[in-house]
């Protein structure tokens, strides 16, 4: 997600351009977090809940799940940097005329 | 949407909002695609690795919820005009 | 969306309770926009992923999805306007004693 | 919840944010509701004006979910005064 | 959902750490309600919408479900106050190093 | 993420910044814990008390989510180090 990172800017005071770019990043970090737990919840967990543990396919399936996340958000990341954010579909909605 | 009521103090501080809302609209549309490309093309769980048939599955869904969102987002965009009537004089 | 817009103020400082009444008004169109793209995409795109084009039978389920939704949106807006917003079923859960 | 702990200016300030977070919450509402009913009775795509059944069922989508959030409201609100416990004295 | 509840602070001017706390619990309340809202919709209500009235056995399957899904909040509560908030599951996100 | 770049008014800033966004992290994966589970244990509302049955299933869900959200967490950490890059001498 280095691509929200903007540059550095040496100097005393809160910088709040920088604080927001530092804020939308965690954000975003605790977004895919959140989408992990529960995708790889989905594609693992078996809803029979026969007992409290994680059974050893579970425990393999959520390992793998998380790598494959995170590769699969690479590989868009990198789509999406190569496009140029131009074309952002966002725009629909942001249609405001001021 | 008419803003031409505000005050300019009012529509610089409305640019300010809507700029910072379209940041997190873009963030939370890329996140939303990762999910849904990810859920839709990723059954497989017998290796971490993504195979060369999950990763083309990946690149299309990525494609399409592109060209999906834009097309919605054009469509949004007119219809949403029109709902706001003709323009005043 | 128009029965969340209040009247018009003028003066020169920043009147904040037209502020928060656009604010709520941009969410709201953001909100409606994201629902539109989950529930149209649910609608109209395989899940096949051959290929990364929206194909033609795909492009036109779009836009009449979209036409559909806004007619949707519009219906129940009229009935709840109809209806007065009094009968809140949000009020269950904002029961909070000052 | 019980806010008799607080002095005047705490309760104020929490009026304040209380009536913000309902005004969201009966928009949330809302788009929630439009989002379940559109999902439920649109399915045919072969024309963008809705249909009459369409319709139909849309007005009686909305008329129960508002029906049943007030209801759930209801047994929400009887539980939650329960689970305080009895007044203070 | 006590547990958020934090000492009395008494004094003149506003104590933020308790605002704060206070608010938390009012979003935590309202996100329980939207919660039952939509799992208790899915549970008990027809999605054949031939009339718009709850028929006799939807109304009493809501007050069930609502019932029900208390008591499954309040099991889960006590279980997290036993098992204590230290073993936080969103610490893996959190790994923000300052 | 690295803030070393930041100065210490900004680093506390965002120390309370995340403090404040784990504290709702922690509230919103409690509630999404209680509907899950919720909604895998309970389907029969013949009787609006707990079976013995529904709440072994909900205790072994909880249980569950909360090792499953566990152990994601230490991948995710780990996984979200490595795509950080070698750290700085």
């Amino acid at each position: 997600m280095s691509f929200l990172r903007g540059g550095s800017t040496p100097g005393g005071g809160v910088n709040h351009e920088r604080m927001e770019m530092a804020i939308n990043e965690i954000e975003m970090i605790t977004d895919v977090f959140n989408r992990i737990v529960g995708s790889c919840h989905s594609k693992c967990i078996s809803t029979r809940y026969a007992e409290g543990d994680l059974n050893k396919g579970e425990s393999v399936c959520i390992d793998r799940c998380v790598a494959k996340f995170f590769e699969v958000n690479k590989k868009v990341g990198e789509k999406m940097q190569n496009a140029g954010a131009n074309a952002s579909p966002a725009t629909g909605a942001s249609s405001f005329s001021l | 949407m008419d803003f031409s009521q505000f005050n300019s103090a009012e529509q610089a501080h409305m640019t300010k909002v809507i700029e910072k809302k379209q940041m997190q609209d873009f963030l939370r549309m890329y996140s939303n695609l990762v999910e849904r490309c990810f859920n839709s093309c990723c059954n497989d769980f017998t290796s971490k690795a993504l195979s060369s048939k999950e990763e083309q599955c990946v690149m299309n869904c990525a494609d399409k919820f592109l060209k999906h969102s834009e097309r919605v987002g054009q469509r949004f965009a007119e219809l949403n005009a029109e709902s706001m009537g003709p323009a005043k004089p």
